[in-house]
């Protein structure tokens, strides 16, 4: 834990060409501190939904931020397509790593369990392992010999790790509460960036209660400070998503000319509360 | 007979499919599907545990996003739902896009659990209330997860009927073939065998699509609407005529 | 869940012959149940340690309740040697399957993941290898041919896991805290009895605080109240270890003439508050 | 010089093994490595961290159990501490039997974590106070865990150094020998030969394991004795006589 610091210093610590990884929609999207990294201009991501994505992932692909996507899909949910998802991938823009959600579960447990791979059932017979030359058909070594095909699903090993949580406290924990997905993520990934919703007054380990839901500082590099840091999504007990910005974006991500339009006026002009 | 709408129909055609499970979970985006599980809880007298994602009131959900899939790879998943931007006669479904991949001519969100969840759960129902050659192919163009593996392929799961505004299948996962088992009031076999791109086999009993009787509205309106208010309001309000 | 009931209607859910998975001490180790077991008479006991077992394994096998053990280590801490265990693998009177914990954790968590083994590292050149025909040494199938073995752990699939907590709710849901073994354990076992010190009035769910750390009762089959029902170990937060039975327990585990004395007194005798 | 008391020596031997670590994991039952970590981490100003199990107080783990195994698995233990029933000269340790195994004459606890975190962790410290033959010996009965590995096994971790009541040795990994590095004030190189059952080399410049000085001995029986209370109270009081 290198400390608290602004959501702008934060996403400094995302070099261009990261391997990074994003929760899904409704579990805490860091949604401004991906306005500042869009503001910086980051390059060549190469982003890693946990397992899907949405309009974060929508909005760093349309801004030309991404060079490769691994992902199990990525909608807009109600709102419809991800437009400049769609876009991208039909132009060949970026790289499309197909997956199906627990292959991505699995893969980053490999990377937190030091594993170089985890086998996982299903799949077989599905075309996404026919375009996923990095995955492969092993035999179950239990079987004495008996044919039972199984795929192993190598680690995940993002550089990054950047998610939205309640509260941290001044040492550094953060409470994911039951998102526990945040902590596979952070246990895999190098450099954990934390934006929170306020500062905890106190030690989160002190209260047994809210221990049970702590990540602790030794996984989080930098935390910074951000209300109301998932919106326009929405944040589990907190506040709901902005349904009608949500329909703007949507209907924005249709055309580059009206994506470009929406991120000249919500994305780059300075964060104003 | 009680009036009742192509949803409510749906809804109780579906219930009846998913008698007898202890436990269905519903994907985002399913209102039909999600008021079909709830229907099924109560007819159950509650004894059927209904997941929906997304709806905090009816997840119990702690171990993050992950859960749904270990759950499912412990058998603690009986039945789930899914669509298909294209399914062909061999169960198998599409989600990923029209034509060549990776380049598709239109492209969709991705598999998501699909390819995992399609072997684990055992009555999976495919619904496409939209029955057109377009979406109901004679082979899929991509194969997010495939209806049939071959016999050393371990597969717990797959499909169980197909569900579409015009009809109900039944999917025999030997033979790899859907059966007509039932026509929705209002249309005809002719109509379907037009309006399908693959073949199927018919029943030889084929029905009409039992309608739903007016102790099942009731529930419909009543209880299963204002659970599924809070969740689809819109639907709830607008297709279910409930207060919202 | 089957309800709320009695500690020996809980234990009698125990069939005799089962595979009985037992958390290790300090994290919440049912020892009422565990007496209420002893005093049933339960036989052909197959016990996995979470990873690791202490007085109610030493119990349980002083007892003559355990055909097999699969453990990565037994002892009474710094009380001492565990001494019906280590009497009885000196005997031959079970069948031991020696581990090391992550390989006990890995094969819980396959289990958990509908996996038939999880690949572990480390373990290569240990004599537990030689000993485990079950454990498969494999080559990792993503380094295209250069050697790089790797130990196959296989699912670990408990017949009944059974543990206390803190508390639980009317419907059942169990609030287990930090100790995250417990849901590993109740997601692998196909039956899952909890005691708890007391009832939780309202739905665990209810609060966002204490939904983090709740196991739901969609995996637990029974749960019964059972105040201090860890004692003579400790629950973290609630009670501590009793030093001076632990101590005499260990010096009564030292023989059967004095671990019969023990058991008698202290187990086979109704419980009383 | 301050007189010093032969605990006190081997926690600053071990810290001084222990300098430049991030993170310093102790297990259950070790008052001596823990005392060391936690010195270890007032010379480094607080930076490396200490997660002692069974000290709530001195653990982040939120995550059971396995935590510490990921956690090392991950890299993020430098360093660590083993015992053994049995020590042998290429570092293999035994905590299972002696004799035969699995009817073993004497039976230990088990192997418990080491078969996993010895390959884990860069820095594993051999600790046995009680220098002998017995211990110290040509060949373990029962590896519970191998002190090296052949070049195409996966490995991070290993032997570091042994720390006994009479000397510090290192070891090498490449070669699979320990060196004798220092020999305890009051012990001799004779009186190690003839206590240790395998052969070993000698350091060029062969020291007297340094003695701690005034200011280290000041936190040992300060500070470190204050935190380690919390653990172990009994050793605090007894041996470095803090008021409990």
């Amino acid at each position: 834990m290198t400390g608290w610091t602004s959501v702008d210093e934060l996403v400094a610590q995302i070099p261009d060409g990261s391997r990074l990884a994003l929760i899904r929609d409704g579990c805490g999207v860091a949604m401004t501190a991906t306005r500042a990294l869009l503001r910086r201009g980051v390059q060549g991501l190469e982003l890693v939904n946990v397992p899907t994505g949405g309009m974060q992932t929508d909005l760093l692909i349309g801004a030309g931020c991404v060079a490769e996507l691994e992902t199990s899909g990525v909608s807009l949910g109600e709102y419809g397509a991800a437009g400049r998802f769609a876009d991208a991938v039909q132009r060949g823009a970026i790289t499309l790593k197909e997956a199906t959600c627990p292959a991505i579960h699995a893969g980053l447990q490999a990377t937190e369990k030091g594993a170089p791979f985890l086998p996982l059932r299903g799949i077989l017979g599905s075309d996404i392992l026919r375009f996923r030359s990095d995955w492969r058909v092993i035999d179950n070594p239990l079987t004495d010999g008996a044919a039972d095909p199984i795929v192993a699903i190598p680690a995940i090993a993002p550089d990054v790790a950047l998610f939205h949580c309640p509260m941290a406290d001044d040492a550094g924990n953060v409470w994911v509460g039951r998102e526990r997905d945040l902590v596979t993520m952070a246990h895999a990934a190098q450099t954990t960036l934390v934006t929170v919703e306020r500062r905890y007054a106190g030690n989160l380990y002190d209260d047994a209660t809210l221990a049970a839901g702590t990540l602790s500082s030794f996984y989080v590099t930098a935390i910074a400070e951000a209300a109301e840091g998932c919106k326009p999504l929405g944040l589990p007990n907190h506040y709901d998503e902005d349904e009608g910005h949500l329909r703007a974006y949507a209907e924005a991500s249709r055309s580059d000319a009206t994506f470009a339009a929406y991120l000249d006026q919500h994305v780059m002009r300075t964060e104003v509360a | 007979m009680t009036a009742f709408k192509k949803e409510e129909l749906l809804i109780a055609a579906m219930a009846r499919l998913l008698r007898g499970t202890r436990h269905i979970a519903v994907g985002v985006s399913s209102p039909i599907p999600a008021s079909a599980a709830l229907l099924t809880r109560r007819l159950s007298g509650g004894s059927t545990r209904v997941s929906i994602l997304g709806d905090p009131s009816n997840t119990f959900w702690s171990d993050g996003g992950k859960e749904l899939f270990d759950c499912a790879a412990q058998g603690r998943v009986d039945a789930f739902f899914f669509s298909g931007a294209q399914i062909d006669g061999s169960a198998n479904i599409n989600l990923v896009g029209i034509g060549d991949y990776p380049q598709s001519k239109v492209r969709f969100g991705g598999s998501y659990g699909s390819a995992f969840l399609y072997y684990m759960i055992p009555r999976i129902i495919l619904f496409r209330p939209d029955h057109n050659a377009r979406v109901l192919v004679p082979k899929v163009d991509f194969i997010s997860a495939a209806g049939t593996s071959p016999p050393e392929v371990w597969r717990r799961g797959g499909p169980h009927a197909l569900v579409t505004g015009k009809g109900v299948f039944s999917f025999d996962r030997a033979v790899g073939r859907f059966t007509l088992e039932s026509v929705h009031p209002g249309s005809t076999m002719e109509e379907i065998k037009d309006a399908t791109g693959f073949s199927f086999d018919v029943a030889p009993d084929l029905k009409e699509t039992e309608p739903p009787d007016a102790e099942t509205l009731d529930l419909i309106r009543g209880a299963v609407g204002g659970e599924i208010a809070a969740t689809y309001p819109k639907f709830a309000r607008e297709t279910l005529g409930v207060a919202t």
